[in-house]
Parts: C-alpha cells; structure tokens; sequence
C-alpha cells in the first residue's frame, strides 16, 4: 500500500507558490475543501489563478481567499452572491473568466484522463466561442476546449483509506473526482480515514492514484447556502 | 385573466411526459415540479449531480451534502443516483434528458435564447444554462411576456448576449402558449384564460403567426 | 420511479435489425452479456457491427454470432484465442478493425458524453494513424478521434434496481458502463434485480438514464478463459 | 550466462521505486511482480480495471469477475479499487503510472517499439499496448536479445509494423541492460553474469554505445 496521509493542512499545502493555477472542489459551499483553503490563506500564497465553479460567499468558502487578495484571477461558471468578489471584479482587482459549468467539468477530467483536447456544442455562437475553433460534427456546430493545466487540485471527499482511495456522498460529488483526477499535486481532505482494506474496492469514486497528499480535516462548518424546506405537516 | 407563476408552472407541467427525465432550471421551472400529472412518472435531474430529486427536506432534515443546482436543499427519492459533474454534463450533452425548462430575459423568434448577462451590470455567469441549450433537444422557456418596463421579452433578435442558438423550442408565458418554428417566428397555441390575441400580438415583438380561433389553456 | 424492466432476453432485443452497429461489453468473457448474446443468435440478425473489445472465444462470447454468420464486421482491440474468428477473417467473410483499447474505451465514453471528437495521443505513428487527423498539443502528436454512432448497446452488470441503475462488481465493470452510456437503445442485464431504494444512490455506477431496456439473466456460465492459481500451500 | 525469464524479470524489479503505480505486461514483465525489493511499496495497475492487483487466487477461489489484462484470475489486496475502462486508460494517459513493462518483438535505438503484428500473420491486435506506449514516461522493455532465427531485436529501425514511436527509455534482456538515448542508440549499462560485451555487440544490430569497463548485473 502507498500511504497518502501527510500531518495535516499546512503540509498538505507544502510547494504552493505565488502565481500558480488552483483547481478547487466543491459546488456553491458543497463539498468545498474547507481546511484546504484555510491553509492557504495562512500560508499566504498570492496571485493564484483558482478555478473554482463558484467563488464562495463573503467569508466562507473562497471568499476567504478574495478577502485577503490573494487571487489573481477566477475561473467558474457561477459568481453571484458575494460582494467582495462583485467589488473587486468592478475594480479591476480580479480578473474573473467565466465558462460553461459543463466545459468546465470537461476540462478538468480531461485533464485526468490525458485528453489535451475535445469539441463540445456548449457556447457555440456566443461570447464564449471568441477566438475558439468551430468544427461542425453531425452537421452541429461545436467548440474545441483544452484540458486544464493545474499545479494543485484541492479537494474534499466523505472518506478515504490510508491509499487515498476517496468516496463522496450525495451532491457533495460534484467538481472533486474530476478536480482530483486533474492536478499535478492533488490534496485530498476527508472527514474521515478509515483503516485499509474497509472500503469496498467496487465503491472507490476516485481510485488513490490520482491522490498524492490526504489529511483529515479538523473541523467542517458545511455551512448551507440556501437552506430550503417544507414545513413539517 | 394573465397567469402567476404557479399558472405558467403549472401549464408546462401539461408537456409532461410519462418516462422522461427532466432538467428545471431556478425559478418559475422549480415549480412544474408541483404539479405533475396524475399517472405520469417522470425524473428530475439537477446537473449538480443527482437525478431522482424528491421535495425539500423536511425542516430540520436539511443536509448540507445534498442541494440542487439553485443550492436549495433538497431530497433524493428511492432509485436516486449522485454522480459527478462530467457524468451529470455528459448525460445532458448526449441528450438523455428529455426536457429542459428555463428562465430566460429575452428569446427570439428563432429560438435564441438570452439568460446570463446584462451588459453594464455585474455578470453573475452562465452555470450550466450554456451546455443545457446547446444540447438539449427539446427547450421549454417559462418566463414573463414583458420586462418590468413593459418591454416585449419575445423578440426577433435577441438584443442581449445569448447563451444559445436557435435552441429554444416552446413558450410559455403569462399570456400565452407559443412554438417556435424557426422558419415562421412565433406560432401562437394557446391563451391565458380571458387574455386577448390582440393582447398578445401587441406585447410579442418578434414575428408572431396566429392561425385561426386561439383556444384558451386548460388548467 | 421510471420503471425499465422488461420480461426476458428476446423481448429486449426488440427492434434489432440487420446491418446495425452495435456494442457488446465485456473484457474477455468477463461482464459479458450472456443472455443478450443467446438472443441475438435467436433472433437471427444479421450484418451485424460488433464493437467489443474481444470477440469471445470458439463457442461461447461473441463466438456464439461468428459461428452463425451474424457478424460482418468486428472492431475490437484484441481478438487473439478464436479459431473461428481467425478462419472467418482468413476467408475474407468478416472484417476486422483494430483499434487501440484506451480509444474504444473513450470512444464509447465520448458517444455517452456528448462528445463528438477528441483528441489522443495513443497510435500516432502506427497503422492505426492512417487517414487520421494529427494535431500536436504540449509538443506531442495526437490523433482526432470520435464518438461511436451505436443503434444498440448490449451490457451485464451485477445488480440493479428497477429504475435501471446499475452496479458491477469487480473487474468484469470494464467496458460496460461506458457502452450503457452510448446505446441508442441500452439493454442491461444482470445477475439481481433489487428492490427500488436497495441500492446506495452514492454507489451507482451507470445511473438509470442511461439504460432502456433491463432484464435479469437467466442463466450466467461466467466462464473463466484462462484459469491462474496458486497451490494451496 | 544468459539470464532466464525469471533472472529478467528479477533484474527489472531492480528499477522499481518505493510509491511507484506499475502497470505489467503479458509474459515475463507479469514475474516482475515477484521480485519486489524489501522495502519498497509499489501498486500494480492492470488495465482491465483493477489497482492494487494481488497474486493468483488459491485453487478454488477463483473468481470470474476478478481478472488481469491477460485474462488471468487474480485477487485484489486490501486497499485495491475497481473502474471502468475509460478511468483506466485515463490514468494511463495522464501518467499517473510511474513505470510500464512490456515484452517487445523489436525496438529501435530511437525507442520505437513493434510488438503487436506480424505481417503475414494473423494478426491478434494491440490490446492496451499502443495506449500505453504513446502515454508512459517510463517504459521498461523485457524480451529475448535476439528471435528464434537469432536475428537481433534490437535494430536501427524496426521492420515491423510500430506500436509507438520513441517511447522506450530502457530494455533488459537475458545478456545485457541497455538504456535508450534516441541521439546516441542503444547504451550499454550492465552485461548479465559471464555474458561478454563482445556478444553484446555481436547481437545488437542498432547502434550501440559502449563507455568504459561494463559492470556485470547483481541479482
């Protein structure tokens, strides 16, 4: 067995330099590597490119990161709700690059499955085809997209073994497998390691290969952005 | 009498049909989900990764593991699946959803749809809408005949960016119940109860084709 | 609840018609589907394109249509082990395309995926690049591939619920998940039907939407090709 | 004396590394598997869908879902994780495997390699083979110096048809370990126990590179 488990947060986050491109998990505050991230604004990393499909809210989640500058630039599908990140992105203090959620899923698991390049019919005949190939398949218009080229991929997932097997639950899924599957350096978070061998190998989401650093996280918030129910009858 | 937004939900829930998986986008979509008829079985899928979404939770059962595309908290019905956002992105690209409603600010009577910027004011982005429209093979708009200025929002050309091309297949307003054939504009179906056709040409911009009696919707 | 059982084997092969391409899953004869394969042979279609990535062995697998003339053309990417098969394509009576194993596979993953095209760098140089576009990504040579065009697709999971998700065991997964997704028509079949809400929504490996028609087996021989152990010491 | 199949084997496993993820061929590269230094953790990857791929069942326990890339039974360790054969062959490609061993009919001093037809043959296919050579960043070839004819295999060109173009970075064979440097040829590292460089030479038909005194293998 190949142990992934490394002491905690800031180790994990060992060899994180200025100005490097950031896979980030997590779907609005779902799934977001919560401890990841609070490491590295400790850490203080500045001018990272994060691609992240959301930009978290003001003071949870990325804007954690936004309030502290130490973004250059956001990638994502989705940015409403925060403030901050609306000030600095009207201040020109933030570049932000917005593209389609199902590109940029393409995009990262492309890059974990060494496809640099593929077509997709997502954007064709808006802004977000400028300056891209069109090529029409079955008689469709469709855009060449490119794998991501990232240094890190933080993400969170349920649990894991000590050979950094991850599994998720529910929607908390979403971006991490692919995200994890896509970095050069991928730190996995869990809320928790379970012993080898307890995890059933039919029911790996991502398999430990992809996984090069793994902590158990010291606390989560999972903080609920819309919290929306039905009354009890 | 114009619809609310329940009378527009409730009126695409009458597209329903029994086997399909279906895609409701935030807002007025959200809620076709209430009125499903009786004897259909229909699935709903979020393209955060989940498809067999039941109800929102009850209060104090709310999961933080488990929202929808809106970040609502929500359920998962027996026969539910999670998966990730390729997988989630791929079942939409490969068309295995057979209906898509959305929200939409301007559409054309070509199909184009805008729904994810406002030049001039902050651009929140386009999530997933770009994929869901530039795949999906059978587009229903739930939106407002008109702006708050009381402005047509059934154009002949979209004067917002738009998210996609000559994608949107159905109308449903208020007002009224529209196709759309790209080759003629806007074909009017049905009525809002007590709404007028002149209503209706007079609040559709784009070109719009009326053949014979209008029946009024049945809720 | 979308119900997609059907009553047996022959009923699932409904609409099959001659000349049709059609994916079988599989790794050798592990996961392969039995009972589909016995139908077709029933059914008597003809002018068949098989892609899997074998073609079963004399007299059980894929054999099972070779032996009947059924196939006209196999695109597989190993197809070793099968005296049939090799008298059949030395006679000129079946065509044979090899393709590289990972590109089936993402060929397959492609067509579920909706993605028409893609670029990889396996076969450049080879047989396999002829006619093929080149594009060099990261100054390395790749080749365009694309998406299988499928009427049917025939696979066998494990177990699965009424609404159709599937879930495999072990190795014989393979290719299976991957062609479920790209059918036009998916027939699974599997060893178990388990009642609706049995399975884990976090363990599903081919979510319902995916498969049309399913069935449990009849009979599964699982035959093992190539039998390796240890004495027992 | 020329190494047996066991001897090459025992000698690759000298390359392996502590957290190396391996994928082994069909044929002696399986034995590799055999030979693990003390002290180093690897995992074997097979592309038919398993990492953490452990040795062959007891009699009796085999299990017809659980096979290799060679249609093996095998058993999984504690830890090991199935997939689908898309993710395998991602891994593969985005190298996330740190060494592949494969068997090989002829490689060139360039680091091509022809393994998988011969013409006038009935020709089996390429398997995952053309996957991994065009994607590995560290490619181990194990074969015999010469064929059955006595013709060497190690050539200035191969005369069959390729399976991948510059990838193999290092062969052993039962007389010598040779590294591949595409500019200079094949170099000579290590001669097998009482083999002599001049046999080397006499049976290797690419260019050959021979610096210094040539140390015998240590097995």
């Amino acid at each position: 067995m190949i142990d992934k488990r490394v002491a905690n947060a800031d180790v994990a986050v060992t060899g994180l330099e200025d100005g490097m491109t950031v896979l980030f998990g997590g779907f609005g505050l779902s799934g977001i590597p919560e401890n990841a991230i609070a490491a590295v604004r400790k850490r203080g990393t500045r001018n990272l490119t994060c691609v992240s499909n959301n930009a978290g809210v003001d003071g949870f989640g990325l804007g954690l990161l936004l309030e502290t500058r130490q973004v250059k630039k956001m990638i994502s599908s989705y940015v409403g709700e925060n403030a901050e990140f609306e000030r600095l992105m009207l201040s020109g203090e933030l570049e932000v690059e917005l593209i389609p959620q199902g590109t940029l899923a393409e995009r990262c698991r492309a890059a974990g499955a060494g496809i640099p390049a593929f077509y997709t019919p997502a954007g064709y005949g808006t802004e977000v085809a400028e300056g891209k190939e069109v090529r029409v398949f079955n008689g469709k218009p469709h855009l060449l997209e490119h794998a991501f080229d990232a240094s890190f991929a933080f993400v969170k997932a349920w649990k894991a073994d000590p050979a950094g097997n991850l599994v998720f639950r529910g929607t908390a899924r979403n971006f991490n497998p692919l995200m994890a599957m896509a970095g050069k350096i991928t730190v996995a978070e869990v809320e928790e390691i379970v012993p080898l061998g307890s995890l059933d190998p039919n029911h790996i989401h991502v398999p430990g290969i992809f996984v090069h650093r793994l902590f158990q996280g010291e606390h989560y918030e999972k903080r609920i952005e819309n919290r929306t129910v039905r009354p009890r009858p | 009498m114009a619809l609310d937004k329940n009378g527009i939900a409730q009126r695409i829930a009458q597209e329903l049909r029994d086997g399909w998986y279906v895609n409701l986008g935030i807002g007025i979509p959200t809620l076709v989900a209430n009125y499903i008829p009786q004897g259909i079985n229909v699935e709903f899928q979020s393209e955060n990764g989940i498809l067999g979404m039941g109800p929102f939770p009850w209060e104090g059962e709310e999961d933080p593991d488990l929202i929808n595309a809106g970040k609502q908290t929500i359920t998962a019905l027996p026969g539910a699946a999670f998966f990730d956002s390729a997988l989630s992105f791929g079942m939409i690209r490969a068309q295995k959803v057979q209906l898509t409603v959305l929200g939409a600010m301007e559409v054309s009577d070509n199909g184009d749809i805008a729904n994810w910027k406002i030049p001039g004011k902050m651009v929140k982005g386009m999530g997933g809408a770009m994929d869901l429209v530039a795949s999906a093979e059978n587009i229903i708009v739930a939106m407002q005949h008109t702006n708050p200025k009381g402005e047509s929002k059934l154009l002949s050309a979209c004067t917002l960016p738009i998210t996609g091309v000559g994608c949107v297949k159905k109308v449903v307003t208020e007002l009224a119940v529209l196709d759309i054939d790209p080759e003629r504009g806007f074909v009017l179906l049905e009525r809002a109860p007590g709404v007028s056709v002149e209503e209706i040409v007079a609040k559709t911009a784009g070109r719009l084709v009326v053949n014979g009696e209008i029946p009024e919707m049945k809720l």
